[in-house]
């Protein structure tokens, strides 16, 4: 068989990768820079069988997919900036309730209305602690075409196997930019879907012992009646005052995270085996810290790359190590310091850090990275 | 006070008094009565008025025309009409 | 042969710039096999005034996606010639259409009678971007003219192939008058 | 001997009674749902109760079908997200006045619009009850709420009125009052096609009660029974007579294709077919 190469957007990427994963139903609102993917999934998803609905705004989006997802669906939506903000009540309702789903998230810049058609690495902390209460989160954030696709298909399989919403952080950067990919063909990339409960109904708990990472759950209609609520609740799904009830609940939510950091985590390293300067940078930064560091070396400059595709959960205790190990970190983003302030909570150490940021709707470009590495060393 | 029961507690609670021979029209199931009146208010015959405890009793069974008015407006499902109607 | 090239068209919304750099994108990394990145402006500046689209064509991977050093430009109005053209390598390869650009300020530039042959010899001024991708390709070799083929057939709408080769034609006549 | 008969319909394991205050219309909006469904023979597997948040929306826990406690006002979204996914499933929202046309009322008017195959029952008590007494988009001019200590400046929503503006297939009033009208409304509104409407007015003497200074439940009942005329009686009185009363019945009724069969559609066109 001919490899399959195509030219692709990030947003398009994301939407193929969505596909592949199996999504079968999208629910969203338009907003730029994010819109390529709901135009792609009202394309490709019906004649999948799947189902699209463009809602009346980003909050009947995320309700509407969490809607399809309770009935079975693996059911993912997309928006940037205010639509992001306007689904925090949602996404913290897909935390409490564990009701998997992808929900994309194509970084503008902001506040507010920001800029619609420029990009931003400043929902980083939005991702983390946008909705309210303590609650888990999953995001991955690519830094390619290629990885905008594969890390959707992550993204299903994590929401399906940790029962909770998963964001995909990208950004107008690479969602919009043109790459060529190989589009791996069917069975090449592992997919995830969750196990249906084998007990009988009168047996089924829908938030029973082992259901929370990769154990059974059912869906709405398969014979398995049960009550989903975003109330704090039992392992019935009823709701609950007890102090008992509410610390199995939170700590469940907290575990599934917690017990499970080594596959969650994922960081790429370049040219880390030696470095005695680490750049610390993930999405769209990323682009121009790995032009940088390549130039750096090219000036013979012991310099590395750090990028996590995993951002949440945080992976503290891989970078603590390079923290460790390095003489100085730069931390490259698209931001006045989300990443950055991770970093420094990090930084028992007390390594030097030194921000390069950029927060004026463009890229950070090759040279300003460039320009602090080789500060560094004179 | 009202007792919290479930469904299957209030089922053998009631056909437990059954077994040891209910045979009045109307049936209270008094735990989950929330003493309201609307049933006592409601009854076209007159047939319940309120207890000492604040829960309905049949008063004047007799006059039961088993029209099931106090089992429809009942808004906690306390109380229901035991047999039917003679059609 | 150069092992990077940066490439950015230009014009105004609605003159096809972005569809032409999707295409030489797609001609170049699916075709040609050689990494490509293509990014646009977007939004209301897109719509109406000065368009753009960049391409980066390389041998080798690409990392930061955006163009810093323009190694072949096409202007398509002289307000994007104005806009776009001040950070030309200095021996890059400007193209411009003849008939929008009149003032020019560098020396060394082609100007091509780009949109006049469209509305002329094809009758569809619209078509004037895929004259300019045949031209280009012609003059500075950055993609072969098969991979310029093979990737416009497979983007433009059916029943309008015929036209669209007719101006990679022209395109291609253009870029060689302008080689000698 | 005889059993309850709702009481098969009712949710094992959960404690009763429900959280309603004494006297609540909200409870015997309740038992008129679970003897419609009864009388259609639908099978629990495949009813899905969806609502939002308030007084109202605590019903779907107490019912044994698949049940969706949503967010509030946001019933609905979640409502077509589990019809269009499976079109098998019956799916009732059961919301309140301010649920359903305050926080929720763009929600309300795009699902009527789009014919979202779903069967509202919007259980109007004219009143923020959950919250202690709030004024709702529901709350007549001049009534007192927590909210209004001196009475409402607002005008109220004509539930019914808004559901067929914006599209619905169908739309229809009960009250508490008369049960069993309201049973035979939310019967005839689960089998229609498209988006149907049931309002109950259901009273809540706890606040809206006795800021206002209606009574008890039974008296707010009692004027219910003295204060409600069904369309059909209605249409033949004059104006002057129907003036300040509810009227009950069905308002509008029309067959439509829902939203769920013309997706069907849409897919077999992207397929081809």
């Amino acid at each position: 068989m001919s490899k399959d190469i195509r030219l692709l957007q990030g947003n398009e990427a994301c939407a193929l990768g969505a596909i592949y994963a199996g999504c079968d139903f999208f629910g969203g609102y338009p907003i730029t820079p994010s819109t390529e993917v709901a135009e792609e999934m009202a394309l490709m998803l019906p004649k999948k069988g799947g189902k699209f609905i463009q809602m009346e705004d980003e909050i009947a989006g995320i309700g509407t997919i969490l809607g399809a997802a309770a009935a079975g669906a693996k059911a993912m939506t997309a928006t940037s900036g205010p639509g992001f903000s306007l689904m925090m009540e949602l996404l913290g309702y897909g935390c409490m309730a564990e009701i998997p789903c992808v929900i994309v998230n194509v970084q503008r810049g902001g506040p507010s209305t920001g800029l619609p058609t420029k990009g931003a690495q400043a929902d980083m902390m939005q991702a983390r602690w946008g909705t309210h209460g303590d609650h888990p989160t999953i995001a991955l954030c690519p830094s390619s075409v290629e990885e905008s696709f594969k890390l959707t298909v992550k993204a299903f399989n994590l929401a399906e196997k940790f029962r909770m919403p998963v964001i995909l952080l990208l950004d107008e950067f690479i969602g919009h930019m043109r790459e060529k990919m190989q589009m791996p063909a069917p069975g090449e990339l592992e997919l995830y879907t969750h196990p249906q409960p084998t007990v009988s109904p009168a047996e089924y708990t829908h938030y029973g012992d082992g259901s929370s990472v990769g154990g059974p759950y059912a869906s709405m209609g398969s014979g398995y009646r049960f009550n989903i609520t975003g109330l704090t609740h039992d392992q019935h799904g009823f709701p609950t005052g007890r102090s008992d009830e509410i610390q199995w609940k939170m700590d469940r939510l907290k575990d599934k995270i917690e017990k499970h950091r080594p596959e969650l985590l994922e960081v790429d390293q370049e040219f880390m085996d030696d470095a005695e300067i680490a750049v610390f940078s993930y999405g769209g930064a990323a682009r121009s810290a790995q032009q940088a560091i390549r130039e750096a070396r090219a000036r013979g400059i012991k310099v590395g790359l750090v990028r996590p595709t995993t951002i949440w959960p945080f992976p503290d205790q891989a970078l603590e190590e390079i923290l460790r190990k390095v003489k100085t970190v730069i931390v490259a983003e698209i931001s006045q310091g989300q990443l950055l302030g991770e970093i420094q909570r990090l930084n028992q150490t007390h390594t030097k850090v030194i921000p390069v940021q950029r927060y004026d709707g463009e890229m950070l470009t090759p040279n300003e990275v460039l320009n602090a590495i080789v500060e560094v060393t004179k | 006070m009202a007792k919290n029961t479930d469904v299957m507690e209030a089922r053998l609670t009631i056909e437990e008094d059954f077994k040891k021979g209910y045979d009045l029209p109307v049936y209270v199931y008094k735990p989950w009565c929330k003493s309201c009146e609307i049933c006592v208010a409601f009854c076209p015959k007159n047939v319940l008025e309120m207890g000492e405890d604040r829960k309905p009793i049949v008063a004047r069974p007799d006059d039961c025309i088993l029209c099931k008015q106090c089992e429809i407006r009942c808004p906690d499902l306390a109380i229901f009409v035991t047999r039917e109607k003679k059609k | 042969m150069k092992n990077r090239y940066e490439i950015r068209l230009s014009g105004s919304g609605g003159q096809g710039m972005i569809t032409a750099g999707i295409i030489l994108a797609e001609a170049a990394g699916v075709y040609d096999g050689k990494n490509v990145v293509q990014s646009q402006s977007y939004g209301p500046e897109a719509r109406g005034g000065a368009s753009k689209a960049e391409v980066i064509i390389s041998d080798k991977e690409i990392f930061y996606p955006k163009a810093t050093a323009i190694d072949i430009l096409l202007a398509m109005t002289q307000e994007a010639w104005e806009k776009y053209s001040s950070d030309l390598n200095p021996d890059a390869v400007a193209i411009v259409d003849s008939w929008y650009v009149k003032d020019l300020d560098k020396p060394g530039v082609i100007s091509l009678p780009l949109s006049q042959k469209a509305r002329e010899e094809v009758g569809l001024e619209i078509i004037a971007n895929v004259i300019a991708l045949a031209a280009i390709a012609q003059i500075t070799g950055v993609v072969s003219r098969e991979a310029l083929e093979r990737s416009l057939l497979s983007r433009v709408p059916k029943g309008t192939e015929e036209k669209n080769r007719q101006a990679l034609e022209i395109g291609f006549r253009l870029g060689k008058e302008a080689k000698k | 001997m005889r059993m309850h008969p709702s009481y098969e319909m009712l949710r094992p394991g959960k404690k009763f009674p429900h959280v309603w205050c004494p006297g609540c219309g909200h409870g015997i909006v309740q038992g008129a749902i679970i003897r419609a469904v009864q009388k259609l023979g639908w099978s629990r597997d495949e009813m899905v109760m969806v609502s939002g948040i308030g007084c109202s929306s605590r019903m779907p826990v107490y019912v044994d079908f698949n049940s969706l406690h949503t967010a509030h006002g946001r019933a609905i979204a979640f409502a077509t997200g589990v019809k269009l996914h499976n079109p098998k499933l019956h799916v009732i929202v059961i919301t309140g006045d301010g649920d359903a046309l305050a926080i929720g009322g763009n929600h309300f008017i795009h699902a009527a619009r789009r014919n979202a195959d779903l069967t509202v029952i919007l259980m109007n008590n004219n009143i923020y009850g959950m919250t202690g007494g709030q004024y709702s988009p529901t709350t007549p001019i001049g009534k007192r709420a927590s909210t209004a200590p001196y009475g409402t400046a607002e005008r109220d929503f004509d539930p019914c009125a808004l559901a067929k503006a914006a599209g619905a297939a169908f739309t229809a009033r009960g009250v508490a009052y008369n049960a069993l009208e309201l049973e035979k409304l939310i019967e005839t509104a689960l089998t229609k096609k498209g988006f149907s409407l049931v309002e109950a007015i259901s009273p809540c003497p706890t606040l809206y009660g006795r800021l206002n200074k209606e009574g008890n439940a039974v008296k707010m009942l009692q004027w219910q029974k003295a204060n409600t005329i069904n369309i059909k009686a209605a249409e033949k009185l004059p104006v002057d007579q129907v003036a300040g009363k509810i009227i009950t019945g069905i308002f509008h009724d029309v067959e439509t294709v829902p939203y769920t069969e013309i997706y069907d559609q849409i897919i077999k066109k992207a397929q081809g077919k």
